[in-house]
């Protein structure tokens, strides 16, 4: 089985970063993974996109991810210029940072987890410039909704990337999003 | 026609719609604003509009919320907020 | 010259893919009301590259030739030859980056000063290599913090309209985007010069500086306003202060530096003997500048 | 050590781990985060060289050259403007005999301008007499650039080495590669030294000055040789690598070949892709394999020409254009072959210009187009997924 | 009227009856000569065009760049070095589709210096989407460079075109040339004018801005397709100069070749030499005949393999290298030739490299050696007349 | 200095290519005396390509890379670097024509300038491209006859040494193959300094400037007295003038300009306008000189 | 051992016996000759020899006949005669 | 029959434009004709080669001349530095500007000619910066002891090479030195 992730975010919220720490905690699971970013010109608050492929295996694929089976959207804002179930296997998973049930009816067919990150975030105080980090939360609530990788993998990579306080609340932020996260 | 040559023509919008890329927006004040054109001539997108009279209107459809009018304007005119 | 006088017409289209607060965008739409729309445009690789967007549209209404990084003042050389061929008279405008001018373009820029080619040069200086991602280039500055000087750069920033004078060209200027009727003003006045005339127009740039994009003007009116971004032209060799520059020689009537430094990320961890080092280059500069300007009285009266 | 790395930070920790003397680059996307990253690297004193950060990638090669000539491990790296940019300084360098190694991370030549993965630019100058690689996975990236160096100064060769990797597609993907450790590194290449000409005033000489025909000639030809030695060279290396750190690659990377009837030839990260493809057909009873290019320069004609005579049909793959002319790989591939005996079937793709995505499935229905045009024996080339919508006015 | 002129100013006339209009150059042996002929032709008032005096070469075709972007007809010449220290404007110049003339006077690349001929150069831009000429003689040289705008400006080519000439063996030979009238050279070649995209601020547009993949690829393909129409064009054009001025070339020059048994393959001056040889061995008894190509690129591969299936045996002469791999020309006649059903016996020979002599008899021996190398089944590349002795130490 | 203090080692060979009466074989000559044998030599493109004679042989007794014409401040740059790391200390001396200098090689010296590379950069100036035949090249003077300006060049000479002093470099001089000593000491000078250093060698060349080959000296001297050619050096931003320019601020000073142009072909056929604005720009460059050394003298008595 | 580089040693006469360019040959005159030197910093051939004593000598198998040290010499001690 | 000529001269002397100077005096009897210099580094007073091959009939052949049928010597200083003969056809002819029969023993085996073009260039005052002008004196002398093209031909071509009193001075040279040169 690959997992397939595409994430949907704006520039600065750190959508490729979670892609690579997603990829990172696999790979402390003795797992193969990769990540990479759609390269283009990413603005600051212009919609990104960007990927990770888990695998137990390591296989060869190095093209990019066009029928993903799981889409992460960190904004839904990103919903109104973005088809970000473009590609999405009829089985995948769709799971968005949101307060609200569905942010669009469109997205009622697929199978739907939805977590409110920003709400996580902000009362974690991870916020930069203005922006709240929600990167770190959606990977909780990712990993509630397809066990790719264990939650303390998650934590582990995320404490590894960033050491002390900033490490240990974006954990956190993954934790509580691991829990509060929920299907429709 | 064939279009041999990459030549390109001028298009609104060519980042699409970039007001979605706003996390704060402009309000304008028109009590406060005194026309001084400050903020039209500042805004890094030309998404101030000069009316004929002066006076200015905000194109939010493709405003990037980058503040630059709000923090010039001379009259507090223009406050940023939340979107 | 008027804000209200200005052209109401705009020349670059809005929905780009300029960074929010963006300098460089800002600086073209200056240039378009300056020059309207008879004006042929050369663009080096730059940020302005990917702010025109993508084929088959663009943002630009001007007629623009998109070129290679180093080649910006030659090509403009050849339009400008085309055009005296065929006996038009558009003012021809390269508007290219600190890296395109200062480094891999500066050669063919050099050549076409020496050569006195008919045409209008203007640098917007963002201080880096802001497109690929915030490198040095040689008009970074002392002591900034970029990807690849990491601990701060270590040497000075080029001096590049001091080099640009040396060419004994027609016209040299500097501006601020901060300063738009100031900048318009040398625009319109160098296009009507035949020759070879440069303007360099400091350009802040929040992505690359580190500063909140709302800062844009506030960081560019700060640079001049400390003394470290002077504003002035030299016509015909003599030099002149501009704009608030005009009123700063005093050293007292100059803000302090380290307000300017403050307000950008990038000099956030200058140690104080840097600092020192950084004022000192500018009060060098100003006393180049008093020197300079007394001379020239001295010889006007004389 | 495993980490998770781009195949640019790949790059840079082999350069790192090759204890390069003195670095000179110069940023382009998308091979900026090398740079980047040996900038970090020597200003936190991991690394002890000398970094120059000039004003252009010609003055880049120059100061490699200089470096070089003096004696010094020297590194760059580049991409496709930056490259044309250099490129005389590419070719002096190896007329010159000097051991530089720079990684290209290819991309599109403009105009109009484009950023995307293509093979254009490294193969424009596959006749400079540099030796070249391309990378399929980050990991073989990190090794093939350490092994650069042991090729590079090896006395056979004493020859520039350049290492091709995909932009985006593999110089920013992250994916997990063992960095070895520096120690073993050090064993399996010691410090620069036994190069039999630098610059030092105890024994002066004149570098480079004019040659008459004749001279010329001769000089020509020891390069010539020099360049035969490679695929030798290779070998040893990468056994040599093998032994120590248990991986190697050889000269052509041959996925599911041997009894293959249909195989696909190409380069670079996206043979990965065509490889799973071949598993996903071998499944639906198709004799498909691959043969990917590790070494493209000296072109292993001998080596394809032997191994491919007993094949049926093979697709060449090209992500590169010689206008009017179609794929460069195609040519030489054919060109090796002219000579055999059996000569199997070529057929030619033109595929991914531009940047654009070959993905598994396509390169399914390059098999699938192959087994095709084999029965009817149409042998031209095709342009595979072109969209020529955009082009109407 | 009858000119005794060297291949220079051969050139210099053929600019001058073109009307360009903008010439940018940079001196560099041994293209001076027309660089200083067409000073001349300036200042004398002789030629109304603007003559720019850049700095280097990547300004010069910068500068030929933007001229024709603006709608002038644009002229420069370099040489070596000087091409490939603009090689990233040549790549630009036609994919930015611009119709610039360009005469390379070939000559062998450094390190170490050498001014003489060789043809590395120009056939290492041999994919950078230009059209490319070689002339043989001084007349053939005048007149392609002003069927070279015709081509360039058609518009169903709109591309740059390179003429190549050889170093002194051409450039600095003087014989005699027929220097057409003006007037009829006129008729023949009108102002440029059909040009769909000249910048003005009439219709603004933007020139060469980013392109995303799918559209990038299109615009390859847009350009592959006009370089494959240059072979039917470049006929027409020729055939027209025929009717007016009574001489025409063709795209392959084929010399005692219907009835030939052994053939010489080349390009350049020396094809004269080889045609010598010919006569020589003909008389002889040797069905020996030459095959020059005057088109090198796009490479005339359907041209080639249609007339050589019918040869026994193909002496392929390169003067020139790709270390490691051999002759340029070699790996190309190979390739075209490999789907024919009659393939000939081919071998290489790597000969006048460095600017080494290639005279009337050293071609009879070159026949002599491929008949025999023919008998033996031996197909492998010769160094012609190496001297080894200078690289002892 | 003395004459007779000189070293007597030659460190390049007779009997080699350079023309009869050739200033750059001299110049090097007279380098060889100022740094000795443990010195680095980069030569690009240019007669002394020629003058080292053909492989396996040179003429250069000083370890030389030769490097392509655009290429040698960075090539040095090269040098200089493996030295560094290498924990070695030999002067890196490039020495370059003109036109390797002042067109195709500037962008590279700029850029080398910037970093302030350990190097001495010497650029021996003929005033064109002479190797290839007598073109024009930036820094030949206005109203000079080559074989691309037939009628005399239009545009005024590049100032490399003015535009390298815009670098903020340690140390910039000119000098001339006339005044051997005082080119020595400056050499001696540079070579100590650390950081990156100019000199500007003024090179009279019979074949190129069209005058008997015994008169290469002699030109060289005219070029001083007449003013045309003044000797200075610029260390750490002080200008001093040098040798004879010493005493020809005064305009009575100097001799005629004329004397000097009258005595080369190149300039045969001035009309008396060009000649007039040929002394123009010069009296204009004593001026700025003797400005700046007022303003000098002003500043250290206060 | 083979040369893979292009590399040269110093050697005298790299464009053979420049004498035989020459057409005018400098001739010394011992009795005038002061010993100053400046034939000798001067010539760029450096075939003025300069002997232990400061005395000079022409290395007439390389002086190009260029004429510099005859009409430098303070002491015209130097004289060009047609060969 | 094509004539294969080889000059041997010193920089500053013309044989680069003797060689041409024949070749258009070919031209204009509807000849055909090719001539280069040997292309080093021409240093003024150095030794210096140029070539011309003249022949009836157009040819095709552009390498360089090996084995001259004629040599011509401009200044017989050369005659110490440069083997002139080699590669000269045994029967081939040599001319040689001298005063005396035999500058050199060894040229002896060959049909040789002199004249005294240093003379006649001389006492017609054509000289440059001290170089004496021999360059069409030698053109006569050729044209006399082989008759590739008349010499009016050849006096027509210096006459069209330079206009008014210089052409007519050169022409003159080459006559004078027509009927001066003798066969030893
Ligand atoms: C020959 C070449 N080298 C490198 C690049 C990559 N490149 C494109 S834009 C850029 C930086 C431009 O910097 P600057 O001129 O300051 O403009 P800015 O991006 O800051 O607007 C670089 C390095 C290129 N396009 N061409
Ligand atoms: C890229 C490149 N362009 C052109 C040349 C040809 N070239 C060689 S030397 C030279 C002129 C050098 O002029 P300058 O630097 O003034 O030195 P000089 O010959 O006058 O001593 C030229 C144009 C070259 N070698 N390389
Ligand atoms: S927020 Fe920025 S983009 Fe929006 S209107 Fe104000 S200045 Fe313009
Ligand atoms: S700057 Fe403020 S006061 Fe001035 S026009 Fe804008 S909103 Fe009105
Ligand atoms: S990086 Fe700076 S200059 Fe470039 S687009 Fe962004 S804000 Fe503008
Ligand atoms: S041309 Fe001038 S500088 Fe060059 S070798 Fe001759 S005299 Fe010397
Ligand atoms: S210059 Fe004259 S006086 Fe002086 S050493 Fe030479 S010959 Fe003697
Ligand atoms: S004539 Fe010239 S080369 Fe000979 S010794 Fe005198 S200065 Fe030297
Ligand atoms: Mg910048
Ligand atoms: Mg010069």
């Amino acid at each position: 089985m690959i997992y397939e992730i595409r994430f949907h975010g704006r520039g600065g919220q750190g959508a490729v970063t979670a892609a690579e720490l997603l990829v990172k905690a696999a790979v402390t699971e003795g797992k193969w993974g990769q990540s990479f970013p759609f390269f283009g010109a990413e603005r600051r608050g212009a919609p990104v996109t960007a990927y990770a492929r888990i695998s137990e295996e390591k296989h060869f694929i190095h093209s990019p991810i066009t029928e993903p089976n799981i889409v992460v959207v960190l904004d839904k804002k990103i919903l109104d210029v973005v088809d970000v179930t473009d590609g999405l296997k009829e089985d995948g998973t769709l799971i968005i940072n949101s307060s609200r049930s569905f942010p669009k009816e469109s997205l009622k067919k697929f199978r739907t987890c939805i977590v409110d990150a920003t709400k996580i975030a902000v009362s974690l105080g991870l916020s930069v410039a203005g922006w709240v980090i929600v990167n770190t939360a959606m990977l909780g609530a990712i990993i509630k909704a397809v066990p790719i990788v264990t939650i303390e993998s998650v934590m582990n990579a995320i404490r590894n990337n960033w050491s002390g306080r900033i490490g240990a609340i974006n954990a956190e932020a993954a934790r509580r999003a691991y829990e509060e996260a929920s299907f429709l | 026609m064939k279009r041999v040559a990459a030549i390109s023509f001028p298009s609104k919008g060519v980042a699409g719609k970039t007001g979605v890329w706003r996390i704060r927006k402009p309000i304008l004040d028109r009590q406060k604003c005194v026309k001084c054109l400050i903020c039209w001539i500042y805004c890094p997108e030309g998404t101030i509009l000069r009316k004929e009279d002066d006076s200015i209107e905000i194109d939010y459809e493709y405003c990037k919320g980058c503040g630059v009018c709000a923090n010039e304007c001379p009259a507090r005119a223009i406050m940023m907020v939340e979107e | 010259m008027n804000i209200k006088d200005l052209d109401r017409e705009e020349y670059i289209l809005s929905g780009n893919s300029s960074c929010p607060g963006c300098p460089a965008s800002l600086g073209f739409r200056l240039i378009g009301k300056a020059v309207g729309k008879n004006a042929i445009i050369v663009i080096p690789a730059s940020c302005m590259t990917i702010i025109q967007g993508a084929y088959p549209n663009t943002a630009l209404i001007l007629p623009t030739l998109n070129i290679a990084f180093a080649a910006s003042a030659a090509a403009a050389s050849g339009i400008s030859a085309a055009l005296e061929i065929r006996g038009k008279n558009y003012p021809v405008i390269v508007y290219a980056g600190d890296g395109g001018t200062a480094d891999i373009g500066l050669q063919a820029l050099s050549g076409a000063a020496e050569r006195n080619e008919n045409i209008t040069y203007i640098c917007y200086d963002n201080e880096a290599y802001q497109n690929t991602g915030i490198q040095r280039s040689s008009a970074t500055p002392y002591g900034a913090w970029t990807t690849t000087t990491l601990k701060g750069k270590q040497e000075r920033k080029k001096d590049v309209p001091k080099i640009m004078a040396s060419h004994n060209i027609p016209y040299v200027a500097t501006a601020s985007v901060a300063y738009p009727t100031d900048f318009i003003e040398k625009v319109k006045k160098a296009i009507k010069i035949k020759g070879f005339k440069y303007i360099h127009l400091h350009a802040p740039c929040p992505t690359g500086w580190r500063f909140p994009s709302e800062k844009t003007i506030e960081v560019g009116r700060l640079a001049v306003q400390t003394g470290v971004w002077i504003l002035y032209e030299i016509e015909n060799g003599i030099l002149k202060l501009t704009g608030p520059s005009k009123n700063l020689l005093e050293k007292s009537a100059r803000k302090p530096v380290r307000e300017y430094l403050r307000a950008q990320g990038r000099f956030q961890y200058l140690s104080d003997e840097i600092v020192k080092n950084f004022c000192d280059d500018i009060e060098e500069k100003w006393n180049e500048i008093g020197m300079i300007l007394n001379l020239q009285n001295h010889l006007s009266t004389t | 050590m495993i980490r998770v790395l781009t195949g640019n930070h790949s790059v840079a920790y082999a350069a790192l781990l090759s204890n390069v003397e003195v670095i000179s680059a110069y940023p382009i996307t998308p091979q900026t985060q090398i740079v980047e990253k040996l900038a970090e690297f020597v200003e936190t004193g991991q690394l002890k060289a000398k970094y120059v950060r000039v004003e252009s990638e010609h003055s880049a090669m120059a100061v490699c050259i200089g470096a070089s000539s003096a004696g010094a491990r020297t590194f760059t790296a580049t991409s496709s403007h930056g490259l044309l940019y250099m490129s005389e300084m590419v070719y002096w360098a190896s007329a010159a005999r000097l051991p530089i190694v720079m990684p290209v991370v290819c991309r599109t030549l403009g105009p109009p301008w484009n950023i995307w993965n293509e093979h254009t630019d490294f193969l424009l100058v596959r006749d400079y007499g540099w030796v070249q690689f391309f990378a399929e996975s980050n990991q073989e990236l990190l090794d093939t650039v350490v092994q650069a160096y042991r090729i590079a100064e090896d006395e056979r060769v004493l020859l520039p080495v350049m290492v091709g990797l995909d932009a985006f597609t593999l110089s920013h993907i992250s994916e997990p590669v063992d960095v070895p450790e520096m120690d073993l590194v050090k064993k399996f290449l010691p410090p620069r030294s036994n190069i039999p000409y630098v610059l030092d005033p105890s024994k002066p000489f004149t570098f480079g000055n004019l040659a008459y025909p004749s001279h010329h000639m001769a000089l020509k030809f020891m390069h010539h040789t020099s360049m035969e030695n490679v695929i030798k060279v290779v070998s040893e290396v990468d056994n040599e690598w093998n032994k120590i750190f248990g991986r190697s690659y050889g000269i052509l990377d041959k996925f599911m070949f041997d009894d293959a009837r249909v195989v696909i030839l190409t380069i670079g990260s996206s043979a990965g892709d065509a490889k799973e493809a071949a598993k996903y057909l071998r499944k639906r009873g198709v004799d498909a394999g691959v043969l990917r290019l590790r070494l493209t320069n000296p072109f292993p004609a001998k080596e394809i020409s032997n191994i491919l005579s007993n094949v049926e049909a093979v697709a060449v793959v090209d992500r590169n254009l010689s206008p009017g002319n179609g794929g460069i790989i195609l040519e030489k591939v054919r060109s090796s072959l002219y000579s055999s005996k059996n000569r199997p079937f070529i057929k030619g793709y033109l595929a991914g210009l531009g940047g654009k995505d070959i993905t598994v499935k396509d390169y399914v229905k390059i098999f699938e187009k192959t087994l095709e045009s084999y029965k009817k024996g149409d042998s031209g080339t095709e342009w595979f997924n072109l969209n020529l919508e955009v082009t109407n006015l």
